[in-house]
This record gives structure tokens, C-alpha cells and sequence, in this order.
């Protein structure tokens, strides 16, 4: 399952990018946004972080499944 | 309305006389004369919407001019929506410019607002944002979004038709530390020309009444790949049913906070010898600094707290007073009841002065 | 270089002082200062390029303020290299502007390019494109196309590190009435200005050295749905090998042709009754005509031959002169012998006198 | 099979989008060539016309599947 970053999480992780092996794989965004914040402290501050599940909204109850195209989109400020 | 002028979109199959009518009666607010806002205005001026007004309290500055084009190097320091009138007449002078030489606020937003059709949100900050996509869903306007991050930006059109708001998307605003902005962290100048062009493209497909307006859809822009990613979303219950604005747009997490502007720090400085606490980086640092900065990096500050001299009143600065407060932050969860000093606006607000130290 | 000027670029990771350096070296060559040029050379000033180049021979017309929104009301008749060099100087004092009023040719064009970098494709017909590209392949040079058609743009880069070259997407010119240009079909103002800044991006990547260029890509714009799509392609053996410009870059099919310009036909029509087809179409001969013009849309002409006058000179005029070439291209056919004259640059250049007839 | 056109072709097509039935598919994109002409003789013209199938430059010779997406681009000249 891959997951791709925007904006300020891409610097968070430090990779536009990252692959999970299918044995840790989240099995719903809930869960991604978990093991994402345990991973990356600075997640923790994001209060407001869309999630995109084959281009399309997703919130904390969507389930994921290994070939879903994932997207953590934060807010952006600038102008 | 000049035929000559706008001949190449009169002949335009699917816009024509007709689309050309409704942007010259058009009126449409820019909340924003920056990097967004600029080419925004540029390209509804040119093609001929009637009236513009323009919300924004800065001067024009030196470090503005990389990307926002509009302003010559004889304008820096007077007020940007002067320096955009007189440049927008000059380009277009059928075009009616409503200035309004302020910043949006609680008190302001919803009488300005309502005198308009659309507003373009081409702000630099969370607090406008929110500010303004909460007064487009009372005056019941949509907006059309632009923001950027380093490399990448967004679009997208709130409000529209009934269609999904700006909280649909992030409900609440982030932490004043957890986002940073465009002074903080850089942006290439063409960045804002690509966004705010895609923005002044929606207004005219709202306007005219053209193609499919990006509502409902997040357009994610990356310079790097050259790529335009899109995310759809809904209307989230509640969200287009707000009736008053809030209290208070400032950051949530807020802290009380003392601080000081340019003029007094300098004045401090030139009176007494103060402790003040540079939280930039190296690379930052080395660039340029005041003579009586101490160096600690933020990403160090807790582990070399030893070295404040906790006896004076410390002042903490970094570039553009966000990281500063951040630092205040954890210093004061470190020291309790000390008071530590905010210097507001950072080194960009210091550059007068740094040469001279 | 004056880094108050550039910091918020030089604050940006992955860009800084090295990137800032990089463009401050680097000389850029823009051909066509027209809708997608402006936005070109506006960025790649503000943003810092050391030397730009402008190629154009045309004045500022009315009829373009809509979307070269450099040009004021008042430069209205003068030169466009010369108004943009005073518009560009005062945005960016430090940048070097070298102006050639002329249009790109066999006998300049690679005398003009070996002084540059790179070279920007924004010209708004198929002869120069080809002598674009075949000039940069023979000099080594890179080149930034954009290009437009109605609602839709195209970019890419080409000859970019061995990589593919325009000819390798479109192997030979077009028959000049096979593609209709803007002046004939229309533009919506903001659609060059939003391809022109995709083509500053790609410019400063190739400069800078960051990201992936679009190379062996070509982007897609679409206004209407906003959305952008890739079509990768290869180089074809043979394109990158090119030694020596053509003889001409004419297009292929032009007719050996009799013509009159704008003040020669006023003359004519002061003079004595003539015989002018107007072959536009309906909406746009009502909006505009010639008091001595006959109507016959283009798509009618075959079969309303009979209602010429063929014991006269027939001059045949349309918007800009190229449909007026393809009527004369049928009528040649039917009457073989018999001379048809050209009205170039069609009601476009008739405009002074349009009112007094 | 659906094919997208873009410039000019939109205007010759009327359209920005047709699908052939699987009966009256083309074999290869030299097959896809001829009945365009010989739908809209307007084609004639565009000597350099880029077919791409799946977003990449096809020749002549490349085959044709019922789900390939085609486009259809031709060189545009406005600036």
C-alpha cells in the first residue's frame, strides 16, 4: 500500500512517498492516521488532515485495501 | 464596453458577446494583494470584469517583488492596493477599483462582502481563510481558494451552487506552529503566478458560466512533477448553515504572549544590553543576524537551556515570529511564571536595522 | 544580487543561494512577446534571470490588452519590445533586456539563439515554431513550448539533454488552413497566461536543476474542466540531427497570391466601385463590414459562386486574411485563369477605417 | 472504444469524446486514421496528427484494444 504526502506532512516524513509491507498495512484510515502519528509525533498537531482514498475524501471510517492509491493532504497557508 | 478591445474572446465559440457582458458586470472582491492575489487581479482586469475591489493592509516590500509582479521597485513602501489601482487603470480604465486599505476582520468582512458576486480567498494565513469561507456561507457567495505550500499549491471553488465549503475539507484551523507560511518557508515566485491564474480562470468559468467549475473538487498542483493531482469531496452536514462569524479568528492555541515590534526592540537594544535568543537555523543565522543575538537553533532549544541568563527578561526572535512564539511555548511550559518576549514579525521586520548592528 | 530581494526564494529548501545563483547566469531567449510571451518574461524578471531576450516585430494593438497584460492603454501603437523593455526595467532594474524588433527568420535565427541558454517557444504560428525548433537543434539549445488552440493549451520542452524534439510530435508543418490561429478562432484571456507560466516553470527547473522537466511529455491543459493530461513520446532517429535551417519555413501549400493591404483597399474602395466577398460568418459580418463588402460565408461559397461579379477584380477579405486565403484557394480552382486578390490581414487591419464607410 | 479529441479535431468531430462499437473498432491506429478521414474529410489535412493510447506516442503499426483510451492531438499554433 503506498501512500503519497503533501505540503507540510512531505516534510514531516521527509519523503513524498512511503510503502507499507502488507503486514502492517492499516485497515482503515482511522488506523493509518494512527500509526502515522506514533511514527511521526508532528502529525499529532494536524487536527485539521484530509485523506484520499482513490482520489475521493475519506473519512476515519474508510477501510483500505492494498491496491487503494492514498493521499494525506493537509492545509496549506500560503499566498 | 470596447468591442476592439475584447474582439479575440467575443469571437471565442461558447463565450462570445454573452460571456463577455456578464464579466463586465461582474464584481469581484480579492481578499489578498499578494503573490495569489496579483495575478489574479491582473487577468480580471485585463479581460474586462467591471468592478474589482481589493482587501489588503500592506505596503509593498523589496522581498515581495520576486513574486508579485505588478509592483516596480518605485513602489516599495507605499500601500499595495494604491500601487494596484494606479497599475490596473493604467492597464484597464474601464474597469471600476474598490480599495480597501485594511485587513479582513470579524468587525469588516461581512460589509464589504455583501457589495460583491465572488471572492477569491488569496490570503497568506489560516485566521482570513477561515474568516473568509464562514462570511461567504452567510452572505451566501462562493469563493474561489488558492494556497501554496514550498513546491505545491491548491484550488478549489467553496460555496458554490449549494456545493461543499473550505470546512468540508479542514474543519477546524491548525495549530498556530504545526503549518508553516510562505515567509517562513519560501516559495518560488512563479508558484503563486500558476495558482492565482488558475484561480482568475475559475472566477471566469463562474462568472460566464463555462465548463465545469472545480467545486466539490480539490485541484493539488505539484511544480516539481508538473502534475495536477484531484480529491472530491462532499458537503459536510451543517457546514453551509453558518449564521454568525466567530468571535475571534486568531489561532486557537494562542498564547498570551508579550512582545515587542522592530522599533522598540531596536530601542531596547540601543538602551541596554539584553538577553535575546535567535531560533533560526545555521543557515539563517550566518546569512545575517543582530549583533546581540545568542544562536540556538529551535530543534536544540530544550537540550542548551542552560544557556539563558534566566536573570534578564529574554526576548526570543527568528524570521518571521512564528518559530519564535513556538519557542516561547516550550520555554514557558520549561519555566513557569517567567515571561518570555515575542519580537512580532522576526528579522523580516528588522531589516532597517540589521545592517547598522 | 540582492538577497532582501530573493530571500523568500532563497529561504526555500531544494532552491537557496545555489538556485538564486543559477538564474542570476542564466540568459533566456523569448520568442513572440504576444499572450503566452508576457507571462514568460514577466516571471523569469521578478524572479531574478539575468538576461532576457525579446523577439518581436509587432506594435501594441487594442485588441490585445485582453490577455498581454503588460502593455498599458497608453503603449497602445508603439512597439511591444520597447514597451515591454520599460515595463520590465522598472519591475527589475538589475535583469539585462536585449530587444530584437524583428520577427525570427532564416537569416537571424541562429545569430539571435547562440547567444542563449534556452530558448522559449511562444510565437503564435507554425512557420516560426519550425524554425524555432530547427534552429535550437542545430544550435544545442533547449526549448520551452507552449501553444494554444480555443480552451485548450499545450507544453513541453524540447531538445532538452538528447530528448525529443517538436518534430518528433508533429513531423511536418501543417496546410495553412488546415489549423485556425488566435486571432481567428479567439482566446480567453487568462488561458496563455496560465500555459505562459507553466512554460516559466519549466524554464527555472531547467535553469535550477530541480524537479523533472517535461521532457518527452506533453501536457494537455483543458480550461473548461481544468484538468491536464500527459501523452509521453520518444525521439524519432534523424530529428536530433538536423544541420542546416530550410531555405524557408513558409507554409507548404501557400498559393501564389495577389494582394492589397489595409490602406491600398481604402484607396480602392474611394476610387471605384469594387468587387469585395466577405466570407466571414454571419454573427461577425453583422457585428463589422465594409459598406462595399458582399456577404458570402465561406462554407456557402461553392455554391453561391454564381452571385460574383466576375467581370470585376475580385478582393476577397475575412477576419485576419486566412480564411480569405482559403476562398481564394476555391475560387482558383473553379475559375483557373482568372486573378483573385487577397485583403491580408483582413478586417483585423481594416479597423481604422471601418467607421467612415 | 472511446477516443478524446483535442484542437481542431474537437471542432471537425463536434465533440470531445466518440466510442466505436467493438464491431467497428479499428485494428491499429493506422485503421483508426482512415475512418476518421473517412468520416470527416477534414482529417486529410492534419498530416501531423499524435495518437497517443494510453498516454504514450503511437505509431501507425500499434494495435488496438476495446479499453485503451485514445487521444487524439493535434498541433495547435496560437500563442
Amino acid at each position: 500500500m503506498n501512500v503519497l504526502f503533501f505540503g507540510i506532512t512531505k516534510d514531516i516524513v521527509g519523503s513524498s512517498e512511503i510503502s507499507f509491507s502488507d503486514d502492517f498495512k492499516p485497515i482503515n484510515v482511522a488506523e493509518l492516521k494512527k500509526q502515522l502519528i506514533s511514527s511521526y509525533p508532528e502529525f499529532l498537531k494536524l487536527n485539521s488532515l484530509a485523506v484520499a482514498v482513490n482520489s475521493e475524501y475519506a473519512d476515519d471510517s474508510v477501510p483500505l485495501n492494498g491496491n487503494d492509491e492514498i493521499a494525506i493532504i493537509p492545509p496549506v497557508s500560503g499566498g | 464596453m470596447n468591442e476592439e478591445r475584447y474582439l479575440r474572446q467575443i469571437t471565442l465559440d461558447r463565450f462570445g458577446n454573452e460571456g463577455q457582458q456578464k464579466l463586465n458586470e461582474a464584481k469581484v472582491l480579492v481578499v489578498g494583494a499578494g503573490g495569489l492575489g496579483i495575478p489574479v487581479l491582473t487577468y480580471l482586469n485585463a479581460m474586462g470584469v467591471g468592478t474589482l475591489g481589493v482587501v489588503d493592509a500592506d505596503v509593498v516590500s523589496l522581498s515581495n517583488l520576486h513574486r508579485q509582479v505588478l509592483f516596480t521597485e518605485a513602489m516599495v513602501g507605499i500601500p499595495k492596493v494604491e500601487a494596484i489601482k494606479s497599475q490596473l487603470s493604467a492597464q484597464n480604465s474601464t474597469t471600476t477599483i474598490q480599495i480597501y486599505q485594511t485587513y479582513l476582520t470579524v468587525a469588516n468582512a461581512l460589509d464589504i462582502i455583501k457589495n460583491y458576486d465572488i471572492v477569491v480567498d488569496a490570503t497568506d494565513n489560516f485566521p482570513t481563510r477561515y474568516l473568509i469561507n464562514d462570511a461567504c456561507v452567510i452572505a451566501n457567495k462562493p469563493f474561489v481558494y488558492g494556497a501554496l505550500h514550498a513546491f505545491e499549491g491548491q484550488v478549489s471553488v467553496f460555496n458554490y451552487k449549494g456545493g461543499p465549503t473550505y470546512r468540508c475539507l479542514f474543519p477546524t484551523m491548525p495549530a498556530a506552529d504545526a503549518v508553516p507560511n510562505c515567509n517562513e518557508n519560501g516559495v518560488l515566485g512563479i508558484l503563486p503566478g500558476i495558482i492565482g491564474n488558475l484561480q482568475a480562470l475559475e472566477v471566469v468559468k463562474v462568472i460566464a458560466g463555462i465548463g465545469e467549475v472545480v467545486s466539490g473538487v480539490l485541484l493539488l498542483f505539484d511544480t516539481l512533477s508538473q502534475r495536477m493531482q484531484r480529491m472530491k469531496f462532499q458537503l459536510q452536514p451543517g457546514n453551509n448553515e453558518i449564521k454568525t462569524l466567530a468571535t475571534s479568528y486568531e489561532f486557537d492555541c494562542e498564547l498570551p504572549l508579550k512582545s515587542v515590534d522592530a522599533v522598540e526592540l531596536q530601542q531596547l537594544l540601543s538602551a541596554k544590553p539584553v538577553e535575546l535568543i535567535d531560533v533560526r537555523t545555521d543557515k539563517e543565522f550566518q546569512r545575517q543576524h543582530l549583533k546581540e543575538a545568542k544562536h540556538i537553533p529551535l530543534g536544540e532549544l530544550t537540550d542548551r537551556v542552560a544557556e539563558l541568563n534566566l536573570e534578564a527578561t529574554v526576548y526570543v526572535i527568528c524570521q518571521s515570529g512564528v518559530r519564535s512564539k513556538k519557542a516561547i511555548g516550550i520555554l514557558q511550559g520549561l519555566f513557569p511564571g517567567k515571561d518570555f518576549v515575542n519580537v512580532m514579525g522576526g528579522m523580516n521586520n528588522m531589516k532597517d536595522y540589521v545592517d547598522t548592528y
